[in-house]
């Protein structure tokens, strides 16, 4: 991969490369390259689980234009879905993946990367899907409690929503502050509010690689929001985010059919 | 002896169909329970589920919701828009552990006067039953201040 | 026990002027008449709507006019729209006053030159009274102030009562396209308006106020006429949150625009790193 | 300054004494996330030992990520009520915090009260303990040898406690703590002799504060600052997980009849933190916030206050989404 991100760097196809690499402990940190010579920090293994895309949307990327971007699956998937919603119009963007044999593979066009991710589209972790399970068999009151107590050490760091690619907006609803919508204050109704608000708007467009809830500096499980509410959608209306180029935003599209079991 | 409970229901209603409803249900002189505060949106397609959220921050214990009945939106497709938003809503509330029973979603028709007031009065009924909403207002008690762990030992 | 800063007093409105579109001058009287609220040419204070927060601007009236405070402020945020929606005689939270006021007293002597555009007045205006209160104390003092339209100029009142006393040297301006037809005074950038006048720099203190442009403008000017860093004044804003250097919104580098400003020598700004 | 022996079995009899005495116990407890918080405790049961940072720090019993500043309430003849409710303050102990932490209290009080002494901060403060235990274990996070202190450090605590060999070390550093151990005098013996350096955690030390001083002059215009903030999300996990950030943000909540006016923390990394109403933001790009909040660390506040205010638990380190690293940035900007 250093080999491959030097060249590229070198040939001009790549300004910026957005990768991983080691901080003194080891840890994967994400990384900015903008010469060959510096390609050999470069690493890439199973701990780099940050979802490089949502660098996408700062400045200082969009302004190098052709970008090269180190990615897992999550983070391609991420790409299909901020593609579908004509998010990086002014970006050549060249990925970077390792596939499930090991071997590096280099992807330059749009078309080239649906089909990859096609061929190798996630499913739900394992674990979410246990932690889904258990906590739709328990009773309402005991989601309730569940979740009260996990939201009650939210400190509103905003992290989950900093991380999250799909969470491009310039102003956020947080902001909006005439009516104040959201609490600014990390009380637990303010919290309670604030979550729900952010699975919401994020109803069919997450694309599930977890991050916000990997990444809580408090542990909440903030994913399994949206991961449950992408099942929902998924059973309900069909279609899967981050799949097509040409996706449908399941919320903002209908059939006369829709359920409506519940309404009076 | 303390006061018998009275719900507080707001309700978030379209122009078109529910509100007129409810102004058939007044000109006919239909009697219905009187908890309930009527708020006017444009369609349902208007009503933001924030709205909703923040009527239960300021301390609604239930909440009714309603519109033109499918394909009578007055913008042709608002309330399927809506519909869809409600399914996953609901769902997500349910996940949430949410007492969702607190929210009625109905279709009332400008016609439907009568559907109406049956709507106030079974909501106001369910909801006097389920008692004040403090769970949701007792949320705050676990947020981390020793003034809050105060009060509860209380 | 210290006393608690963040207990606002109640102030009832007294009286709202209209300056310019969406500028309004509130003055204001404590309910409570035993409030001990003296303050300082320059000085600030937390003005707050209940239930909406609160916001800091400068406090427009003199301490040399006792017995009401007034304020002015644009409506931009949350606050200043709530502050704007207020009637006479509803009650408002303030805090204050904080932060450093202007040497007045240094000056004693001294011709004083005034340089301010849009709502950079309102915080200069309570030098300005100050020093015209004690008008025999000071030597030539001069007013350059200018705002983007004629509508935008702000105490339009006062600005004619300036212009008709002889011991007060008002030079009025308007950003070119701003101008009405029966505009008679100058039409420029404020900067401009002082180099064509070129105001002497011996034995004067400079006082400027305004948009961070008109600062950065007119200090090569002041600075051609012969100004030293230290002779010119500023007044910061910062978004400020408890005005006692605390919350740390208002901080430029090490320094707390609350407590260690507003009003600062153009000197001490060149000392601080660019965020301001 | 006393020392005192406290056998290990005796540990739980003194808190739960404490707690009989009606006193609010927070200490850390290890919830289902896997993470451990300071959590008011009903029994030293709950406490969590295993462990070598908690997620977030102890601050909140002194600074709480929501403080209730006053109610007020619109009287029906005109009139407004301004309550606060500084007197509901219990007597609070905090058990188990770590000598980082502590040092971070030290921090927290001279920054609140030094100037215009802040009441709210001043109240906890003033009925608040803190037993401080000292670290057998570090990992890669952690740096307090790098900022003037160490893993058996006593500054900033009432009681430093030191689990070893079978016995547990108590180090009685003021009367505060002294009037603790005195309401269960017979659980405690004398002692005369502690050396505990052996038994305490070794943290790799990657600077010196001499050299910081001296370096971090010139660190304001340094081209890393660039490089050093790329990876940030600009959120405000480190700010708040900080045991000497002090941020605040002031919010009513409520109508304009009645509510209250909260003070929550606010994280100088955030976008939003110094925009003015007019959309001018002083420090417009993360560069600058970056830099703002690690020369205010290091620098501003030591110009300000003498001491630097970074206490090194590498809590900012570990919460960091992309693992921006506090000491490795200071180091490439000093260079």
């Amino acid at each position: 991969m250093q080999d491959k991100a030097a060249e590229l760097l070198k040939n001009g196809t790549v300004n910026l490369l957005i990768g991983f690499s080691e901080d003194l402990g080891k840890r994967p940190v994400p990384c900015f390259i903008e010469t060959a010579e510096e390609a050999n920090i470069l690493v890439f293994n199973q701990e780099c689980k940050n979802n490089l895309s949502v660098y996408l949307h700062k400045k200082e990327v969009k302004d190098a234009v052709k970008i090269g971007l180190v990615s897992n699956i999550a983070t391609l998937r991420s790409v299909m879905q901020l593609l579908s919603e004509n998010q990086l119009w002014s970006l050549t963007i060249t990925y970077l993946t390792v596939n499930t044999a090991g071997e590096l593979v280099v992807l330059s066009s749009a078309e080239e990367l649906e089909a990859y991710v096609q061929a190798n589209f996630p499913t739900c972790r394992a674990e979410d899907k246990e932690m889904l399970d258990k906590l739709n068999a328990m009773t309402r009151a005991e989601r309730w409690a569940y979740w009260k107590d996990q939201l009650s050490e939210c400190v509103k760091c905003y992290a989950c929503r900093a991380v999250c690619p799909m969470c491009y907006c310039t102003v956020c609803t947080t902001e909006c502050n005439q009516p104040q919508w959201i609490k600014t204050s990390a009380e637990t109704s303010g919290n309670f509010e604030y979550h729900t608000m952010r699975a919401m708007h994020l109803g069919g467009r997450c694309i599930n690689c977890g991050e916000c809830g990997r990444i809580c500096p408090a542990g909440i499980p903030v994913h399994l929001l949206t991961a449950q509410m992408n099942l929902e959608i998924e059973q309900e209306f069909g279609g899967k985010t981050g799949w097509s180029l040409k996706s449908e935003y399941a919320m903002n599209s209908f059939k006369p059919g829709d359920k409506e079991n519940f309404i009076k | 002896m303390a006061e018998p409970f009275e719900p507080k229901i707001v309700a978030f209603v379209c122009n078109w169909c529910t509100y007129a409803g409810a102004d058939l249900a007044g000109t006919s002189r239909t009697k219905y329970e009187t908890n309930v505060r009527i708020i006017r949106f444009p369609c349902t397609g208007r009503i933001d589920f924030m709205l909703l959220i923040k009527a239960f921050q300021n301390g609604a214990d239930g909440i009714i919701v309603s519109g033109c009945h499918p394909n009578d939106c007055h913008y042709t497709s608002g309330n399927f828009h809506a519909r869809r938003r409600w399914i996953v809503f609901k769902s997500m509330l349910d996940f949430m552990g949410f007492p969702t029973e607190r929210i009625t979603f109905s279709w009332v028709s400008a016609a439907e006067g009568k559907k109406w007031a049956e709507l106030v009065n079974e909501t106001t009924d369910s909801v006097r039953a389920l008692g004040p909403f403090t769970e949701y207002k007792n949320l705050d008690f676990t947020t981390f201040n020793q003034m809050d762990h105060e009060a509860i030992a209380r | 026990m210290d006393t608690n800063q963040y207990i606002p007093y109640q102030v009832r409105i007294a009286d709202i002027i209209d300056e310019a579109p969406l500028v309004r001058t509130y003055r204001l009287e404590f309910t409570d008449p035993t409030a001990n609220f003296t303050f300082k040419a320059g000085q600030f204070a937390e003005y707050g709507v209940f239930g909406e927060g609160e916001s800091t601007f400068c406090i427009a009236s003199s301490p040399t006019r006792e017995g009401y405070l007034e304020c002015t402020f644009r409506s931009s945020g949350r606050v200043t729209k709530a502050l704007a929606n207020c009637e006479i005689n509803d009650i408002i939270g303030l805090r204050g006053p904080f932060g450093k006021a202007f040497p007045i007293e240094e000056w004693y002597g001294k011709d004083i030159v005034f340089i301010t555009g849009g709502i950079g007045l309102p915080p200069l205006r309570c030098v300005i009274w100050n020093v015209l209160d004690q008008r025999e104390k000071f030597g030539k003092v001069s007013i350059y102030y200018g705002a983007r339209t004629v509508a935008d100029l702000v105490y339009k009142e006062e600005l004619d009562n300036w212009k008709k006393r002889d011991d007060v040297d008002l030079f009025l301006t308007v950003d070119p396209g701003g101008e009405t037809k029966d505009w008679k005074d100058n039409v420029g950038f404020v900067p401009t308006i002082i180099e064509q006048n070129l105001p002497s720099s011996t034995n004067a203190i400079a006082i400027v106020a305004g948009p961070p442009i008109l600062i950065k403008m007119s200090m090569p000017i002041l600075a051609k006429c012969g100004f030293a860093n230290d002779k010119i004044f500023t007044t910061l804003e910062n978004r400020m949150k408890c005005g006692v250097g605390k919350c740390g919104h208002c901080t430029v580098g090490k320094t707390y625009v609350c407590k260690d400003g507003p009003v600062f020598t153009y000197e001490e700004v060149l000392q601080m790193p660019q965020e301001y | 300054m006393e020392l005192k022996l406290l056998s290990t079995s005796d540990i739980a009899v003194f808190v739960d004494g404490l707690l009989k005495a009606g006193k609010v116990v927070v200490a850390p407890v290890l919830k289902q996330s896997g993470k451990v918080f300071f959590k008011p405790v009903q029994s030293f049961a709950e406490v969590a030992t295993d462990y070598i940072q908690t997620a977030f720090s102890a601050k909140e019993v002194v600074f709480p990520k929501v403080e209730e500043l006053f109610t007020y309430q619109h009287n029906e003849d005109g009139s407004l009520d301004i309550k606060d409710q500084l007197d509901r303050i219990p007597e609070t102990v905090v058990w188990g915090l770590r000598p980082c932490d502590a040092a971070g209290f030290d921090y927290l009080n001279q920054f609140f009260l030094k100037e215009n002494p802040d009441v709210y901060f001043k109240a906890r403060y003033d009925k608040t303990t803190l037993v401080t235990v000292s670290c057998s274990k570090c990992d890669e996070s952690c740096f307090c040898t790098s900022v003037d202190s160490h893993p058996g450090d006593t500054k900033g605590s009432d009681i430093l406690l030191t689990a070893m060999d079978g016995k547990c070390y108590v180090e009685v550093i003021t009367d505060n703590g002294l009037a603790l151990i005195n309401s269960a005098k017979e659980l405690f013996t004398s002692t005369d002799t502690l050396s505990k350096e052996a038994f305490l955690a070794k943290p790799a030390t990657h600077f010196s504060m001499d050299e910081i001083k001296d370096k971090i002059q010139y660190a304001y215009a340094s081209a890393e600052w660039k490089h050093a903030s790329m990876g940030c999300y600009s959120c405000g996990a480190c700010a708040f997980a900080c045991p000497t950030c002090t941020c605040f943000d002031i919010q009513d909540e409520g109508t304009q009849d009645h509510g209250k006016r909260v003070r929550c923390w606010d994280a100088c990394g955030m976008s939003q933190f110094t925009k003015h109403a007019s959309g001018h933001n002083p420090r417009n790009t993360q560069t600058e916030r970056r830099r703002q909040r690690l020369m205010h660390k290091f620098k501003y506040s030591v110009e300000n206050l003498g001491v630097v205010s970074c206490v090194g638990c590498g809590r900012c380190i570990r919460v960091c989404p992309s693992h921006l690293n506090i000491f490795e940035n200071i180091l490439s900007v000093m260079n």
